[in-house]
């Protein structure tokens, strides 16, 4: 595997809260006309709450999501996606960003960016990024709801499908 | 000393199955020239951590931090990882 | 029409320079674990200069875009846009901002964000917004090469497919 | 003249026809009561302006910053719109 080392990507792990600004300056470059960035934050709900809502009474509110990763696994995977990213699509810049620790509501916890000079490459770029990030990367999420419990997110890959990373 | 750590595996746990078997890693020893499958291997740490053994069916295993299929030799010096379902982003 | 005129929706044109602070601080709610922000900006090569790349000697660089626009019925459009999204996906908050006037290299002409409970609804919905303002709103850039010359864009629209509110 | 405002049409040109014709907004008179498609007020506009002419085709009618089809009837106090392709974003 080649890793993307030059300016084109940026790929990091951090426990400090991720800057937007930093990965607009990044992404804008004169070569791109069109830039796409997903955020995901920590919302009061969940997916799972929202599934389960039927069978329980009430939905604890999630307070902050707590995050877990293989770090050299997880970077190594993380480059893995950007690479593929820039063979697939006709791509200038990437990011990939994920913050790990304790993560408040509102607050950023991974950031995907991808800058290209047509739009339709730079949104399925991102989606792509965003999609591989949550079913391969080596990272774990844990509910803290506002009862004071807490419960590890169910992740939804499927190990068989993803096994081997040839079959992605 | 030397001899042994190359005879050795390191295990590492994370989240879910990590609070379970209560350990974050372990190490686990082949014999002299022993090749183990990553399955047989997982088998090993559910003899010692029975916690983790309901998790299996749903871990998938990274040898040196790649994703690898169960039928994989791990071989010492090798660095083994369990994963169980990833909920990033 | 219904205009969105609460705080969920945030539509403007303007010709000083668009925050994505703002875009960020606007769209992070506690409802949403999912943004995505779609940035159109200056590019130094035009879609039209790579087209003509093969009958051209040269390719003369862009340096600025000049946006006009017939601003009361842009606005109403967008705000149609938005509603749609509204509409169509199940969306917290969504903004669309264009910027008029001269907009330099690299800097940003349109931010189109959407934050959704779930990412597959903010990336359609931000397409969605995105695709729309680039068909039907009343706004057209005009090229300003490195030379002095300048030209307006040619627009892809098709007029026949959109002359009524009602074929979208 | 309160008569005379009644019966005019405001028509607004932009970009490429505003400079093709030289000017961004003109009025056009309507006999009392007539109302006439937008289509032939392209037409009598065209005769007053000819260098607008070769982009009529793809150009797109908006009456009260709504688009509409040439054989909309406009009438007195409507403000009309030249659209030409757009190429915002």
């Amino acid at each position: 595997m080649t890793l993307i080392s030059n300016d084109s990507a940026w790929i990091t792990i951090q426990e400090t809260p991720l800057s937007l600004e930093e990965v607009s300056e990044f992404l804008r470059v004169e070569e791109a006309g069109a830039v796409d960035i997903f955020l995901g934050t920590t919302r009061r709900w969940t997916e799972v709450e929202e599934k389960e809502t039927d069978r329980k009474t009430g939905r604890p509110e999630t307070v902050l999501l707590e995050y877990e990763c293989y770090k050299p696994m997880a970077l190594k995977e993380m480059h893995r996606f950007v690479n593929e990213a820039f063979s697939r699509w006709p791509v200038c810049r990437a990011c990939l960003l994920h913050r790990i620790g304790e993560v408040p509501l509102r607050e950023i916890s991974v950031i995907a960016g991808v800058a290209a000079p047509h739009r339709a490459d730079a949104f399925a770029a991102c989606r792509y990024l965003i999609d591989t990030l949550k079913t391969r990367a080596p990272i774990w999420k844990k509910e803290h709801f506002v009862d004071g419990d807490s419960r590890w997110v169910e992740g939804d890959s499927a190990p068989e499908h993803l096994s081997s990373p040839d079959t992605m | 000393m030397g001899d042994k750590k190359l005879q050795s595996v390191q295990v590492l746990l994370f989240s879910v199955i990590r609070e379970q078997a209560g350990i974050d890693s372990t190490t686990l020893q082949l014999d002299p020239g022993e090749a183990v499958s990553a399955g047989l291997l997982l088998e090993r740490l559910a003899a010692t951590y029975p916690a983790i053994r309901p998790m299996l069916p749903l871990v998938r295993i990274a040898v040196n931090r790649e994703y690898v299929p169960r039928e994989h030799m791990v071989q010492a010096g090798d660095e083994v990882a369990l994963i169980t379902p990833v909920s990033g982003g």
